[in-house]
């Protein structure tokens, strides 16, 4: 699945998108999540606060335990601050 | 319904005569221009940059526009926010709403700023005299945004 | 401070530059422009006239503009008040606020249009297809002005 | 002393201002209103609809219990249509 990442996120994690193949029994964002730490300190620290992470499937904002496949772009970024 | 992400400035007169121009059946327009302060907390503030979703940042804007077209008798309205480097004193974003009444021209306006500050998938990083931060979200735009529920 | 009752039309642009220029603290400009519409009621308008009492506009323009400076954080502000002929889509008046935040500016900036409405001594004569008339002040504006008590 | 009239009233009055001497006895508003209506129909028709009618001494809004002289400058008008 492709992954975006925005902002501090983006900055933590040392990269503004990745591909990968969604481990079997992974299916939710949360879980993407979880994933991701285990893959190095950057994504530790990248969601070490969790109110401070928010994310979007397929361009549309969504919950931890929103499900999720291969096919769909998933993003991480912190709570907006536009205006 | 005009609703541009875009890293050049804008003319709020040119805007507001794109939405007027030709119609003789609006009262009122309602505006606001949200520009860079030079300084935050007690912190000097020497440049800003909008990181911002582009797919996302655009769907969300009409989004936004598109409820408050829907909630108010907004005849038409026009939401421009920018992204890149930018500094002290330059504009950022610009919301126009225009009505036969000036009521639901002013609510629809801020209605709109308060869900854009809150819900626009864009990020605010400052450059100050100590390095440059992200700025932090703040919980009273939370607030404003949830009395509109 | 800018207060001006003019029968010169007025640039919206030109005017916010006149209160941001070289000025890094705004954050927020709220703003509104009343236009001329066509129409009042099921009435065709084809001209507005804007009478007006000079000695008493300009100083009743200034009270409220102090009002609204006094009761919020509003940095500076303008308020254009036309006078005399003006066609549908012709420009009527302008205020703009400027803060260090939206909520301010938004607010001072709607109970300045509020109390203009009931308390700025002019008075709006319509040419309709059937003949010309004096507009009536309307009980809801007086209604809105209630609420800033 | 000096009275302006505005708008309608104006228009019913058929002159934008006067010149008049306070007869004795006169020291409101309301008594310059009542003086002024025995003076012609124009005025009894400006002045027929009290609820409409407003008034400034010396550029302030007033009641109609308002005192005046002759060195005041009395207003007279609709209520207002700005904005």
């Amino acid at each position: 699945m492709n992954i975006l990442y925005f902002a501090l996120i983006r900055e933590h994690i040392g990269k503004s998108s990745e591909t990968i193949d969604l481990p079997s029994g992974i299916n939710t964002v949360g879980g993407v999540i979880d994933y991701l730490e285990g893959q190095g300190d950057n994504y530790q620290i990248a969601f070490a606060q969790p109110d401070l992470i928010r994310a979007a499937v397929n361009d549309e904002y969504v919950g931890l335990d929103h499900a999720v496949s291969d096919a769909d772009e998933l993003a991480f970024f912190p709570p907006m601050t536009g205006g | 319904m005009k609703i541009s992400v875009q890293s050049d400035d804008f003319d709020i007169s040119e805007e507001i005569k794109q939405l007027t121009d030709g119609r003789t059946d609006i009262g009122a327009v309602a505006s606001f221009v949200g520009l860079v302060r030079d300084i935050h907390g007690v912190k000097k503030i020497n440049k800003l940059t909008l990181e911002h979703f582009p797919a996302m940042a655009k769907k969300e804007l009409n989004k936004i526009a598109n409820q408050a077209m829907d909630r108010w008798q907004v005849e038409d309205l026009t939401i421009i926010h920018r992204y890149g480097e930018m500094l002290p004193g330059d504009q950022i974003v610009l919301v126009i709403t225009t009505s036969h009444h000036r009521e639901a021209a002013f609510t629809a306006a801020q209605f709109i700023m308060d869900w854009l500050k809150t819900d626009a998938p864009f990020w605010k990083k400052e450059e100050t005299e100590d390095g440059t931060h992200w700025v932090a979200a703040k919980t009273d735009d939370d607030e404003k945004k949830e009395r509109w529920k």
